[in-house]
């Protein structure tokens, strides 16, 4: 943990108030902070994908994704030796998810933000995405291939929009930075949140295998309308899956032309 | 998933061998549960408390109550959270440094459906609309583990609040200096309860090669691709879904295994309910805890 | 040749008309891609298409298909790979190294390795004296025998050409080689005894591929 | 680009030898660089929404975002009618992970880029505390300036200082009044007022390798350099802070130079970021 | 547990832990589980368990404790970690166990040269989580113990069932591998640890041990019958240990033999359980004692 003396300056306000919590006029400021409204239709209007990979030079994969007005970076580091003996014949995941101060509405306390990795602080929301991600991902990679090593993935939330595609973002990020490290997947997985009035259901989807590799949900269903409910999350991973192909097609296109020109030059 | 050894190759043959055969490690079918053993009111400090036995694995449930003011964003709701602490566990270690991720993991689970206005409606642990109301702790600690601390620790969790002893308390609301005072009433025997009706248990359904087994043990963890876990309510609506094991699967095995734990979902309920009237009958016999025969088989039912 | 790109997942063709190379995985009878790159396939020019023509060729003139990234290749420790290394600790037992190359890929991490005495020389092991064959902060190749154990991958030098490649004198001056177990300070003739790689050309080719 | 495995190879061996051979041979920097021309800057106005201001500073592979959030807070004793300011840097985690530096380590260097930037904002006076405040004594604004690594390729203190200075101009507060007998403020979330700004130092950071100055350092370059040079140079081309780590001595004229390259560097960054403003205003 | 007193070690007498064993303290040796107390006149036991006198010492031998091997037990353990020229092994022991490389009979032969690759290939025999049946070679001052598993009888288990019991239930005897009746082999581990396999797999194992030491997988599987009686009697291995019975080959067989008026799956029900623990003891009571 970082003390208030270790983060640049000393003498700093004891206690710091958010101006929004005296607003007067708080009416459409308020709306346009609460998730729940916007979400019905988000299905449709928040697929705005932006994608970009490799950023982040000292790492061996990396991406930065915009997924409606969700930023996030991921990194990914390794494999790399690790000591530990239970990864003798397999991989480990180490996963670790960090809000910005600037992501929500609200400025988050920056002292929260440590260099240590997410183990330590296991009760956060931090933790629980964490732990979701690594559910999502174990079953995607070919862990067997990287004996007793490790890989590190670090994603940094810059901006979050709302929490229906957050976690869709995260494993949109976590995959184009896996496969920008050249880290061997079974397939791209993509995930999709579906928040449909209390009801939230993820799913994490791998469309070639037809393999649901980590799902979650929140609500009251009955059997047949949960089956539904997967089938149109399935159906917006495909879509999904789409896009990052061809963004990463493409990219993979432009990397060959552009080497080819430098041989030729 | 544990992080030491638990079964050589050929155990492991040897138990995914028995369950293709529908005749596992003790004998069970595929869809039977371990004997669940229950006693409630076991702790005389807590206001509900029962001491749960799913097969070797053992827990214990306590429920204390606090006296707090409402939060800003839901006035007239009490708050409930669940705490699962498994230190105390020494079968618990073979998770090694995951262990604690493991048990904040069920209690996370926990507390989403205990959050859930349609599992729990937490007005009834409103005191005083925007003023006062209830926190109440249900605090599960592991004495034992033996696979499957899900379900156990939703069933712990179901039969402590289903005999929980609400305090009663006298509110008066003074009109001209809008002040509410509240008292406790001291008469002991008197006492609300509270309605959980609609509390989901888990089931824990895993895929072993393409079959589906509730209730897993230990041994069984090891071989378990792919494990979800559902909230499931008496009349067979499903409330909580979540994945673990790190294996992946197909739309058909998750439609079934929705199927299976919406069927069983109602049966263990309903044994459970059984259980907890069984239970509250047996008290008086052996009157309050007495912890040399606490653990003894014949004050469970 | 025009190439065919592809993401991991894609299906590639069926497993009986090629075998799957590095960067694709085998699985319910179908050849995937594993990772993202751009579709080879060698001892034959034809196209995708038509390699599912010649299905009941046997297994050895099935072509191995295989997916390439030209800009970036993860390079990861294996038995039988080459390594460079620097060695970092010399002990009368065994040698500590730090692997920061594999056939020419450096790696974004160091990893680390063990000599073991008997592994460094394959003429009269039993008389091998590690401070005799290398010292610290030398450079060497070393090719990977094992995995090891929790701690360090097992290494060997017991080739002609494997060994130190490049080394200094504690004054800082780049040796020579002048035997295959000799080394020369170009300043001051003293001599000092390492257990030197015998460069080849076609073992130069080896670690380029 | 294809890679040449041996130049790869010496660097992952020896950084030094590689640079110093870089050097002598073309007498051009690894990324084919001259001394004196540093790398491409781009600066993107408010790309937060949850933000008063903010900016994103691209300086080749550095990338550096900051974010300026203003609330409310109480004034200290010692000078009841000043608001707070609150540089705060967060090198990337992801060092953490590679070799470069250890976790205390980076903590470290955070606060020390976060000193150097408070000190800097307070003696160019570029901002006056006292414009932050709202009612003696009472309520004053505190800006917390989060600088944000996404990646860390050298030369962060010219980002930050660009960063902040970029985003600063961004900024706007909401209008307060407080309310006479409660004491309570109110919070006007419809007119904003943009934050004055009277002064914008910008950096040059520049280091010698073998009595050659060289500008605009990457990560390698900071690690090989015997020595670092910071010049801060308000509007008015006034040095407002000059910084040179230890390493080599150094005859007087040097700093000449220093100052006429760090003159002419700082113009260009200037120029490109009235055209990011420009742009920005346009559309 | 109830019934723990009624277990046939009435001979014995039960003490807690500073209960006055002897008053001359001239004529007594202090053993485990025992101490002088401040007055130096007093032995007293620091241990609840049965007092154990071998002529002038005097020793309590605890109910429950981790296992304290001892030179020539039999015993089954599981593999932890492979290391460099050992494996480590887990033995419901206070430490950690070793079976060392050469204290292990490797496929093809009985000394062979090459131990630098054998060292390499250790995984290949035994690996992460397997079970091996051994014998204690040498118990170290600090209670570590190094097992051997030379004899032919040793080895790497395959197919079967592992049942975790109190170790002072299983007392040492000439033999531990029992073939028993109803058609299984029952290996009686003294560290508690009991292991269950079809009599084929027994068989056939020990056929190959005379080359292999069992490092060979067998392929056969097992039927449905042979399945059952290894669950039932894991199962009643389970209720003797739940009731603290001695577990032998006899009271095996007489558990096993009063279970088979229920199902299998009723065995693990706890009234079933009561029942059948009660039977066997009246049962044994008939019998006798056992050794």
């Amino acid at each position: 943990m970082l003390s208030n003396t270790n983060c640049g300056w000393v003498d700093g306000p004891e206690e710091l108030f958010d101006p929004l919590q005296f607003a007067v006029d708080l009416e459409m400021t308020d709306k346009s902070s609460d998730n729940g409204v916007r979400d019905v239709n988000s299905l449709k209007n928040d697929d705005r994908v932006f994608i970009s990979k490799g950023l982040i030079t000292k790492a061996n994969g990396s991406s930065y994704v915009e997924l409606g007005l969700t930023k996030i970076t991921c990194s990914i580091y390794g494999p790399h030796e690790t000591t530990t003996d239970e990864s003798y014949s397999k991989c480990l995941l180490d996963t670790s998810i960090k809000f910005s101060p600037f992501s929500r509405p609200k400025r988050i306390d920056p002292l929260r933000i440590t260099y240590e990795n997410s183990n330590e602080m296991d009760d956060t929301e931090e933790a629980e995405l964490c732990s979701m991600l690594e559910e999502c991902l174990l079953p995607c990679i070919l862990l067997h291939k990287y004996p007793k090593s490790q890989i590190d993935i670090i994603i940094d939330i810059i901006q979050e929009d709302n929490e229906a595609n957050l976690l869709s973002a995260i494993v949109l990020s976590t995959t184009v930075a896996l496969i920008d490290a050249c880290i061997e997947l079974y397939d791209t997985v993509v995930a999709k949140s579906l928040k449909i009035d209390s009801n939230l259901l993820t799913v994490c989807y791998m469309p070639n295998l037809a393999q649901v590799s980590s799902l979650f949900f929140d609500g009251e269903l009955t059997t047949n309308e949960l089956d539904k409910y997967v089938d149109e999350c399935i159906k917006q991973c495909h879509i999904l899956h789409k896009a990052i192909c061809k963004v990463i097609i493409d990219d993979l296109k432009n990397k060959d032309q552009e080497s080819k020109q430098t041989k030729i030059a | 998933m544990p992080r030491v050894p638990v079964a050589s190759e050929d155990e492991r043959k040897f138990i995914v061998d028995g369950i293709q055969s529908d005749f596992r490690l003790d004998g069970r079918t595929s869809r039977m549960y371990r004997p669940v053993l229950l006693a409630t009111d076991v702790v005389n400090t807590a206001n509900g408390s029962c001491l749960l036995k799913l097969g070797g694995t053992i827990v214990m449930a306590g429920v204390t109550f606090e006296f707090t003011r409402t939060s800003q964003e839901s006035p007239n709701e009490g708050r409930i959270e669940a705490t699962v602490d498994g230190s105390g566990c020494h079968s618990l270690r073979i998770f090694g440094r995951q262990r604690h991720l493991f048990t904040k993991q069920i209690s996370r689970s926990l507390n989403y459906i205990l959050n859930n206005p349609k599992c729990f409606d937490r007005e009834q642990l409103c005191v005083v609309k925007g003023h006062h109301c209830w926190l109440v702790h249900v605090d599960i600690s592991v004495l034992r583990y033996e696979g499957n601390l899900y379900d156990a620790c939703s069933f712990a969790m179901k039969a402590a609040l289903s005999e929980t002893k609400v305090p009663s308390l006298q509110v008066t609301h003074d009109e001209e200096t809008s002040e509410v005072t509240v008292d406790v009433c001291d008469d002991p025997f008197q006492f609300g309860l509270l309605n959980v009706s609609n509390l989901p248990v888990f089931i824990s359904v895993s895929q072993v090669s393409g079959i589906h087994i509730v209730d897993t043990t230990l041994k069984e963890d090891s071989v378990t691709l792919a494990r979800i876990t559902y909230g499931v309510k008496d009349n067979g609506n499903i409330v909580y879904m979540s994945k673990d094991g790190g294996g992946s699967l197909d739309l058909l095995n998750l439609r079934s295994m929705s199927k299976v734990a919406s069927d069983i979902g109602p049966q263990m309920n309903s044994l459970l309910l059984d259980k907890i009237h069984l239970s509250k009958a047996k008290q008086p016999l052996w009157g309050h805890v007495n912890e040399n025969l606490l653990f003894d088989d014949i004050n469970f039912v | 040749m025009s190439s065919y790109y592809c993401v991991p997942g894609d299906r590639l063709c069926p497993a009986d008309s090629a075998r799957p190379g590095p960067g694709t995985y085998e699985k319910q009878g179908c050849i995937f891609a594993s990772i993202a790159g751009s579709i080879k396939l060698n001892l034959s020019e034809n196209e995708l298409g038509a390699v599912s023509h010649n299905k009941n060729t046997s297994n050895n003139e099935k072509p191995i298909i295989t997916v390439v990234r030209e800009e970036h290749q993860l390079a990861v420790p294996t038995v039988g790979l080459l390594a460079y290394c620097k060695i970092t600790h010399v002990s009368p037992r065994f040698v500590r190294c730090n692997m920061f190359a594999i056939n020419n890929q450096p790696l974004k991490s160091i990893c680390h390795g063990m000599i073991k005495r008997e592994a460094i020389d394959s003429n009269n092991k039993d008389t091998v004296e590690c401070s005799q064959k290398f010292r610290p902060d030398d450079i060497v190749i070393a090719r990977i025998i094992s995995l090891g154990d929790s701690n360090s991958y097992l290494l060997s030098t017991a080739e002609p050409e494997l060994g130190v490649v490049a080394a200094r004198t504690s004054t800082g001056e780049t040796l020579v080689p002048v035997a295959c177990c000799k080394m020369r300070c170009p300043k001051t003739n003293i001599i000092e005894s390492r257990k030197v790689a015998k460069i080849q050309n076609d073992f130069i080719e080896e670690t380029e591929r | 680009m294809p890679l040449d495995t041996h130049s790869e190879l010496l660097k992952s061996i020896d950084i030094n030898e590689f640079y110093k051979l870089c050097i002598t041979s073309t007498s051009k920097r690894p990324d084919s660089r001259s001394y004196l021309d540093c790398r491409p800057l781009k600066c993107l106005p408010n790309i937060l929404q949850n933000s008063n201001g903010s900016s994103m500073i691209r300086l080749g592979n550095t990338r550096v975002i900051c974010s300026i959030k203003c609330q409310l807070a109480k004034p200290s004793l010692k000078s009841p009618s000043c608001g707070y300011i609150q540089p705060l840097v967060l090198l990337p985690r992801t060092q953490a992970y590679t070799s470069f530096g250890r976790r205390t380590q980076i903590i470290n260097n955070n606060a020390v880029l976060s000193q150097t930037l408070l000190d800097i904002i307070l003696k160019s006076n570029m901002l006056h505390l006292d414009d932050l405040c709202i009612e003696q004594g009472k309520w004053v604004w505190c800006v917390s300036c989060d600088l944000f690594c996404i990646n860390n390729d050298g030369n962060l203190l010219d980002c930050c200082l660009l960063a902040i200075v970029h985003a600063l101009k961004q900024t706007t507060l909401y209008t307060v009044k407080i309310d006479s007998d409660t004491g309570k403020p109110l919070v006007y979330t419809k007119e904003k007022l943009k934050l004055k700004l009277y002064d914008e130092p910008l950096c040059c950071t520049m280091f010698v390798y073998d009595n050659e100055l060289i500008v605009d350092p990457t990560l390698n370059e900071e690690q090989v350099a015997t020595t670092l040079i910071h010049v801060v140079l308000l509007k008015n081309d006034q040095i407002c802070l000059l910084n040179k780590t230890g390493g080599t001595i150094f005859p007087t004229e040097k700093f000449q130079q220093c100052y006429g390259l760090a003159k002419q560097y700082i113009h260009s960054q200037r120029q490109i970021l009235e055209k990011a403003n420009d742009s920005k205003t346009v559309e | 547990m109830p019934d723990s007193l009624s277990s046939g070690q009435q001979h014995m007498s039960l003490v807690v832990p500073g209960t006055i064993l002897t008053n001359d303290t001239s004529n007594f040796m202090r053993g485990h589980g025992t101490y002088l107390d401040s007055t130096k006149t007093k032995l007293k036991s620091s241990v609840a368990g049965c007092i154990l006198k071998v002529d002038r010492l005097l020793c309590v031998e605890p109910k429950h404790m981790r296992y304290i091997g001892e030179v020539g037990h039999v015993i089954i353990g599981r593999i932890l970690k492979v290391d460099q020229t050992r494996w480590i092994v887990d033995t419901n022991s206070r430490l950690d166990s070793y079976l060392p490389l050469a204290a292990v009979v490797l496929p093809g032969g009985e000394h062979r040269r090459r131990i630098d690759d054998d060292e390499r290939n250790m995984r290949q025999y035994l690996k992460e989580g397997d079970l091996v049946s051994a014998e204690i070679q040498i118990v170290h001052q600090d209670g570590t113990l190094s097992l051997q598993t030379r004899n032919l009888r040793y080895g790497k288990l395959s197919e079967g069932i592992l049942v975790q019991v109190k170790s002072s239930l299983v007392k040492k005897t000439k033999n531990h591998f029992h073939s028993l009746p109803c058609g299984a082999t029952v290996i009686r581990g003294c560290n508690g640890y009991i292991w269950i396999c079809p009599p084929t797999a027994a068989t056939a194992s020990n056929e190959q041990e005379h080359h292999t030491g069992g490092y060979v997988r067998s392929i056969e599987t097992i039927s449905l019958d042979e399945r059952k009686t290894i669950t039932r009697l894991s199962n009643c291995i389970q209720i003797l240990n739940r009731y603290s019975i001695p577990i032998y080959d006899t009271s095996i067989m007489n558990i096993y033999s009063a279970s088979l008026d229920y199902e299998i799956n009723q065995s693990i029900e706890p009234k079933i359980m009561d029942i059948l623990a009660k039977q066997t003891l009246a049962t044994q009571e008939n019998i006798g004692t056992y050794e």
